[in-house]
């Protein structure tokens, strides 16, 4: 059974390839291969889940030791596989989401003369999501990290003539690669400190405790905190979150899956997988739990000020990821909330993106809200499914967001002290924003009457609904947002699943879980009233004015792109071109300031040989003396 | 002075004649160094050479003593003094240094070499000496022959091919190959006619000229010069004096003897610099 | 008198020599002064033969002056030859050694 | 005695130089496949060497020993151990890509001028020339990898530098933005510039080399690094000193360290791409090879001494590096830089002294000469195809060459060493090892990562996406010849980087031996220590 799991992996990463090197003669078939062999992958994580199940909770942990990977010296890496109840959450995500967005796809880039590529793209990065949640050591999980990474990089920039898209991809994989930084330091550390990274022995397995709570709180703290790093710039936390947006320059079915699914959660997973650790050291947890805070009312306070509904999406996402990592700093109150909360939010944030993707498509490829408007009357699936997926997301009572989000909340209490408070109202204020912002899509979107005009061509956008191959994936999704969170919640049931992983507290919070739900009603009640009195009322106007001073200010995402660049870009441009110079007057001037001088002397020497036969004969004749000279001193000594 | 004197010890007299024809040797190497005139260094460096060979008759050494004089001061320094004949006889170069600090730098190098060497001598000064004595005891000549001819055979054959190859070597040097069949008289006498220009033999030189010299132009009826009226040789040689000048040099000559008698400084005579430079 | 003399005046017309040929720019009598030289070295030898009572020293000035003749001959031609082609027998002229 | 392989090994592309040279002028193409065949089949010599190299043998295998100037204890010896297999391999592996690029680079100009094409015709030499010169460099870069006696590896060492000199000066790109002329005068330029720097450097070494015999009364390493390590040869500490840094001196001019180093970009520049990868993917990597085999070996305690420094001087040239190519306009010199800062990282690897540290120097240096090898050539066929080494002049060829532009992206993220490629294992070995004894330098060299991404997607962003310009709309996508050249090569880097097991056990052994040379383990981890 265990050897399944490198299967998982080899499945996607088989259609990659063939996709990639098939080359042209592909072309025809190549989306149907990606999509079967994604699916194909699912089926595999279908039978290993079933298999688990029917295993007792305690040893649901399979382990594949494939090949030694990196065996120098003390330094042992291998290619080995660990599977236990997170992972598979997480395969079972990632292979049912993308399976349903390779079909999506089918549809989504028909038009596309690259489909084939691109599908093969989607099939790398599955593979490489699967390493990361598969991986048996930091060192490989490393690798399906920037692999994600590369994934994203390549699909980002799908479209890369636009020099926008080329920016973006750009963009996302360099701020990722500060938080590699957090992650190889983190290894290293781990490395030096325990002499090894691998699962089994750092976090401990099968019941026994592992080693890592053997280490000073110092040196978890610092390895702790490096981890949070890699979180941050996978998961778009607070500081590394500017990629995030110029994401959404990519495909809408890669905005759904990577940038709303799966990959942005890795940091969720590298922390929880992490627990181990991060529990040895109280300090990074609050660190961990504050950029958690601080990003989910960022991207809320962001998204309510797109008129671009991905990048309002985009927005969103960062916030629900904020809760995530919140959770996640909580400790063992949080972890499996966050995990919960991560699995019901892939479902409908996916949704809500597959929605918006087919809006687009109906829109020919129009992204501004404010040209929307009215659409619920053309695409009725669209907007149910939207619909259920606004729903979900703000947390209605009894779809998936409500029961996730809910505990999240409870839990950031449950921290007690004023810390808890702090944060817990945070997480409320954050529940208040979601209801307004995701209203407002909803209203700009499908109600109000029709407001686009013909496009630069002068043909007029007839929306239509999507074809099924998108409809599909849309309802299943719809399905997931609105029952999983309750099928999840219901006897605790993924608390109990999870909770040999992770471990589970429940802290004593100050205030009871029911007030907790009234006052998330309340202030859920309120955003969206807001936002009715805002957009549902009045006429939505089809130039955005020019908005209060949060407002300019949330639309350039609270200027933290131009405090990069102004500090980092141009900054780095400045460093950059003068030690240019430098290397090229300094260092290089050096030498042949060497070389000159020895020239002139040698010229300067030169006029000696003057080329008369007679002054020869006087160095001759003088030479003559000094050699008598030489002997007679000889012989005098 | 007897061979068995000179043989084992030195009389006074020898001491005599060292000291006065030393003198006379060195003056002379000193004039053979600082003569204008190349005829008279040559002359000079004669004297010296002859002096030699006088101590080496004092050194009982007949025989190179005769052959100094036969071979140097008998051919070589006629050689010399041939050579200096072609070169041209009035031909005299002042001892104007061109080069930069040469002459300091040789006079310095000079003096340092001379006294270091003849410190070295007095350093390395042995008081007694043994005598030719028995080594010429049966003629110095028989000596030298029976070392040339047993130990030294090889040497000596060595250097007479030395002089073969320096004659050959002389004549292949001054030697120049006639590219075309010299002219016969008639020859010439056709080309004079159809050029067409002196059919008449070329004036005489210094004719008309007030100085009836070889080396003087003699004046065209016009009165101005004409190089043709000198030997070509001494056209060569740049060595044509210029009538108009004449008296003035003939002056200047006098001024300068006067002033070389009251020894200052030499101002030169404006042909003798022509001279000159023709000479390098 | 002790025959060291002669050797004291060998030197001396040697370095005289010496000394010539590096101040005079003619030819013809740098070439005396390098007889000069040769002759100073054979007055040495002869004396020194004298003083070890053997005939090689004046065996080797006999040589030298053999290799004197030579050199003479083949040097006079040089200088006949260099006059010649630039109507000039100074030795500055000849300065093509330089660069 | 037995057949002496090594020798073999050098001495047949020595051969084949001569061969090639030979050709007459005519038959330009069958000199291209002979010098083709001649450095297959030492690439099978090389394997050969690799077969019967027993891992766990003694320390220097294959050895070969005659005496050659028996005055000064100058012995022709030959040995090789775990690294100078795996960079003669290397090596050997690498020539014959780099001559089937450099295929058409040495061909009679085709312009309209008579007498050129008259010269086409017939007597046009260089094109022999070229590829003679290039056995002849991997012959001296081969022996050099293979000599234990210092003299020998000092006459290859210099030597190297002459075909080197013609290579680089007598060979450009056929196209320069600012005409044939202005080349020329640049290749000069650099050709000589890459002259001086290594000959300083050479003289500077056979001072030491001297010194060494002095002191030693040999020029044996094995003898001298015997005698060192159990004590019965003692150098004055001072002694010692000069000696090291009279070779390390050497060694990183060649490498290049920082601030030895802008000879590199002028001949990677000017030079064909075919060449530049022959300087950076072979003839450097003797520099960092010989840091290891005879700095450490002979002059344990000096090595000791300098690190500090060196590890200062490495880490400036990681940033400074990478920082430099960001802003390079050239693509060649773009890549340049680049190896300016991965050479500082393979410096770091070895003189952190600890066996993660040099086995991934040691795996870092064969990598590099792969990704380099793949990326630079794309590179040139990108620059054949324009006629232009400017950045600016590209955009959009992934759109017309897609195969060209997906290669060229795998080079360049095996250059930034992204994980699952061959360059990220050693890369991070070096940076293990040198953090668990240097956590601050370790750290800094860490940034180095996010330049490399960043120069590497600038430089791909500019020429590869984007609008495409008129001038590229043009352009052919591969030819079957390149894609010969660089299949093989990718293909080699995504198993190395998978699978880099077989190098680092042949390697292992050999930096073991090393460390003890040098008398350093490798630190305990907090946790045990703390046990």
């Amino acid at each position: 059974m265990e050897n399944l799991i490198a299967l998982l992996i080899a499945a996607p990463l088989l259609g990659a390839a063939v996709l990639l090197v098939g080359g042209r003669r592909l072309d025809a078939v190549g989306h149907w291969i990606g999509t079967l062999l994604s699916s194909v992958s699912f089926v595999f994580g279908v039978i290993l889940f079933s298999d688990l199940l029917s295993r007792d909770a305690e040893d649901r942990t399979l382990t594949q030791h494939l090949f030694s990977w990196i065996p120098v010296g003390g330094f042992q890496a291998d290619v080995a596989f660990r599977l236990d109840q997170l992972s598979m959450t997480f395969v079972l995500l990632i292979t049912g989401v993308g399976s349903l967005i390779h079909l999506y796809s089918v549809g989504y880039m028909e038009h596309d003369e690259r489909r084939r590529r691109f599908f093969g793209y989607l099939n790398l990065f599955l593979a490489a999501m699967l390493l990361l949640v598969l991986a048996d050591n930091y060192l490989l999980l490393y690798v399906g990290w920037e692999g994600v990474g590369l994934a994203s990089y390549l699909l980002i920039g799908f479209w890369q003539h636009k020099p926008s898209a080329a920016t973006a991809a750009k963009k996302a994989f360099l701020v990722n690669r500060v938080g590699d930084i957090g992650l190889s330091i983190a290894i290293m550390l781990m490395f030096t400190t325990f002499g090894t990274f691998a699962f089994g022995p750092l976090l401990g397995a099968e019941g026994e405790p592992g080693i890592a709570g053997d280490a000073s709180e110092g040196r978890l703290t610092a390895i702790a905190l490096m981890l949070l790093l890699a979180a941050c710039g996978k998961s778009a936390q607070v500081p590394l979150q500017s990629w995030l947006g110029d994401a959404m320059e990519g495909p809408t079915p890669v905005s759904a899956l990577i940038h709303a699914a799966t990959m942005v959660t890795a940091g969720v997973y590298l922390i929880v997988r992490s627990a181990a650790i991060f529990n040895g050291a109280p300090d990074a947890q609050l660190v961990v739990t504050v950029v958690g805070a601080v990003t989910l009312l960022f991207g809320a306070i962001v998204g309510c000020a797109k008129d671009d509904i991905k990048k309002a999406l985009a927005g969103s996402t960062m916030s629900q990821i904020g809760y995530m990592v919140l959770a996640a700093g909580l400790g063992p109150i949080g972890y499996v909330f966050a995990i919960m909360h991560l699995v019901t939010h892939g479902f409908f944030k996916a949704g809500l993106f597959l929605g918006a993707g087919s809006v687009m498509h109906g829109m020919n490829d129009e992204v501004d809200m404010r040209k929307y408007g009215g659409l619920r009357k053309y695409m009725p699936i669209t907007f149910v499914t939207f619909g259920l997926g606004y729903l979900a997301i703000i947390g209605f009572p009894g779809l998936s967001g409500f029961f996730s989000k809910d505990k999240i909340i409870e839990a950031a209490f449950a921290k007690g002290g004023t810390e808890g408070w702090i944060l817990g109202g945070c997480a409320l204020l954050g529940a208040a924003i979601t209801a307004y912002y995701m209203t407002r899509v909803m209203l700009m979107t499908f109600f109000g009457e029709k407001r686009w005009q013909p496009d630069a061509e002068g043909h007029e956008p007839h929306p239509h609904e999507s074809p099924r191959s998108m409809t599909i994936p849309m309802i299943v999704l719809a399905f997931g947002s609105v029952f999983a969170g309750g099928f999840f919640s219901i006897g605790d049931r993924f608390l109990h699943w999870l909770e040999p992983v992770t471990g589970h507290s429940h802290g004593d919070s100050p205030v009871s879980a029911l007030t907790v739900t009234l006052a998330t009603m309340v202030v859920l009640v309120v955003g969206v009233a807001i936002a009715y009195a805002q957009y549902g009322r009045r006429p939505v106007p089809i130039v955005a004015p020019r908005g209060s001073l949060l407002t300019r200010a949330a639309r350039r995402d609270l200027f933290q792109d131009d405090f990069n660049h102004v500090v980092l870009v141009r900054g780095g441009e400045h460093l950059t071109r003068s030690l240019v110079y430098v290397d090229h007057t300094l260092v290089d001037g050096v030498v042949n300031g060497t070389a000159a001088s020895v020239g002139g002397l040698s010229g300067r020497l030169r006029r000696v040989q003057n080329g008369f036969a007679r002054s020869y004969a006087v160095s001759m004749f003088g030479g003559a003396a000094v050699l008598i000279a030489a002997t007679l001193l000889m012989r005098a000594v | 002075m007897s061979a068995q004197l000179a043989a084992y010890s030195t009389s006074t007299g020898e001491a005599v004649q060292f000291w006065v024809l030393g003198t006379v040797a060195v003056i002379g190497a000193l004039c053979t160094v600082f003569m204008k005139r190349a005829v008279h260094s040559a002359l000079c460096l004669a004297g010296t050479m002859i002096v030699l060979a006088v101590f080496y008759l004092a050194n009982g050494a007949y025989f190179l003593g005769i052959v100094q004089i036969v071979v140097y001061t008998g051919a070589i320094m006629m050689l010399f003094l041939f050579v200096v004949m072609l070169v041209g006889v009035t031909a005299a170069d002042s001892l104007k240094e061109t080069i930069k600090g040469q002459r300091w730098l040789a006079l310095v190098s000079g003096l340092g070499f001379g006294i270091l060497l003849i410190a070295g001598i007095g350093n390395a000064s042995l008081t007694e000496f043994s005598g030719l004595a028995e080594a010429n005891a049966n003629g110095n000549v028989e000596g030298l022959a029976a070392l040339i001819f047993t130990k030294y055979v090889f040497a000596f054959e060595i250097t007479g091919a030395l002089l073969i190859t320096a004659t050959v070597g002389a004549m292949v040097l001054t030697h120049r190959e006639r590219t075309e069949r010299a002219k016969t008289q008639r020859e010439l006498a056709e080309l004079r006619v159809r050029e067409g220009k002196h059919v008449p033999p070329l004036p005489a030189p210094g004719v008309y000229a007030r100085h009836n010299a070889v080396d003087i132009q003699g004046l065209l009826p016009d009165g101005t010069p004409s190089e043709l009226t000198v030997s070509k040789t001494l056209r060569e040689r740049g060595q044509i004096r210029d009538v108009s000048t004449e008296a003035m040099n003939d002056l200047k000559a006098l001024e300068q003897r006067a002033e070389e008698r009251l020894e200052r400084a030499a101002i030169e005579p404006p042909h003798l610099k022509r001279t000159e430079e023709a000479s390098k | 008198m002790n025959p060291v003399n002669y050797l004291y005046l060998a030197a001396l017309l040697f370095t005289i020599g010496a000394t010539g040929v590096l101040i005079r720019r003619n030819a013809i009598v740098v070439f005396m002064c390098i007889e000069l030289m040769l002759n100073a070295c054979n007055l040495a030898f002869v004396t020194f033969s004298r003083m070890h009572g053997n005939l090689d020293g004046q065996i080797i000035a006999f040589f030298t002056m053999v290799v004197a003749a030579a050199e003479v001959v083949v040097g006079l031609a040089i200088i006949v030859s260099l006059f010649r082609s630039r109507h000039s027998a100074s030795v500055d002229d000849a300065s093509l050694m330089k660069l | 005695m037995s057949f002496p392989l090594l020798t073999a090994t050098a001495a047949l592309p020595a051969i084949g130089a001569v061969l090639t040279a030979a050709v007459p002028a005519a038959r330009r193409n069958a000199a291209k496949s002979l010098a083709l065949v001649f450095s297959l089949a030492t690439l099978a010599l090389a394997i050969v060497v690799l077969v019967r190299f027993d891992p766990d043998g003694g320390r220097y295998q294959l050895t070969e020993s005659h005496s050659w100037i028996a005055d000064f204890g100058v012995r022709y010896e030959l040995g090789v151990d775990g690294i100078g297999v795996a960079l003669v391999v290397l090596t050997a592996l690498l020539i014959p890509f780099i001559i089937l690029a450099g295929w058409h680079d040495a061909d009679p100009l085709e312009t309209g001028d008579a007498s050129l094409s008259s010269y086409a015709a017939g007597r046009w030499r260089p094109t022999q020339g070229f590829f003679a010169l290039i056995l002849a460099v991997e012959a001296m870069v081969i022996i050099s990898f293979e000599a234990t006696d210092v003299f020998v590896f000092y006459i290859f060492f210099e030597a190297m530098l002459i075909p080197m000199y013609f290579l680089i000066g007598g060979f450009g790109d056929r196209a320069h933005e600012h005409g044939e002329e202005a080349a020329s005068t640049q290749r000069s330029y650099a050709a000589v510039k890459f002259l001086l720097y290594n000959l300083v450097g050479g003289l500077i070494m056979l001072a030491a080399v001297i010194g060494l015999y002095v002191v030693a009364g040999n020029f044996s390493l094995t003898e001298i690094a015997e005698a060192r390590a159990n004590g019965t040869l003692d150098m004055a500490t001072n002694t010692e000193r000069w000696l090291f840094l009279g070779f390390f001196f050497a060694f990183a001019v060649k490498a290049p360290l920082w601030p030895l180093h802008t000879w590199l970009p002028n001949a990677m520049g000017e030079s064909t791409t075919p060449v530049a990868v022959l300087i950076t993917a072979v003839v450097d990597k003797v520099g960092t090879f010989a840091m290891l085999r005879f700095c450490l070996q002979l002059f344990p305690e000096a090595s000791k001494w300098a690190t500090p420094a060196i590890l200062v001087l490495a880490v400036i040239s990681i940033i400074y590096g990478a920082l430099l190519a960001v802003g390079q306009r050239d693509i060649k010199r773009l890549v340049a830089y680049a190896s300016i800062s991965h050479f500082g990282f393979i410096i770091l690897g070895i003189f952190a002294m600890t066996s993660q540290g040099q086995s991934g120097a040691t795996l870092y240096m064969v990598n590099h000469g792969i990704s380099t090898a793949a990326l630079m050539l794309v590179a040139g066929f990108l620059i054949s195809r324009r006629g232009s080494r400017l950045i600016a002049d590209y955009g959009g060829v992934q759109k017309v060459a897609p195969v060209l532009a997906g290669t060229f992206l795998i080079g360049g993220l095996a250059t930034l060493s992204l994980p699952g490629l061959a360059p990220f294992v050693s890369e991070f070995l070096v940076l293990v090892g040198t953090f668990e004894r240097y956590p601050a330098i370790g750290i800094v060299a860490t940034f180095g990562i996010v330049l490399a991404a960043l120069y590497t997607l600038v430089l791909y962003q500019r020429t590869m996406t984007g609008p495409v310009k008129p001038e590229v709309s043009a352009m052919p996508d591969l030819r079957a010849r390149e894609l010969l050249v660089v299949a093989p090569l990718i293909v080699l880097l995504i198993f190395l980087g998978v699978y880099p097991k077989p190098v680092t056990d042949i390697v292992d052994p050999a930096v073991k031996q090393t460390l003890s040379d040098v008398h350093k383990k490798d630190p305990q981890p907090e946790v045990e220590a703390a046990k």
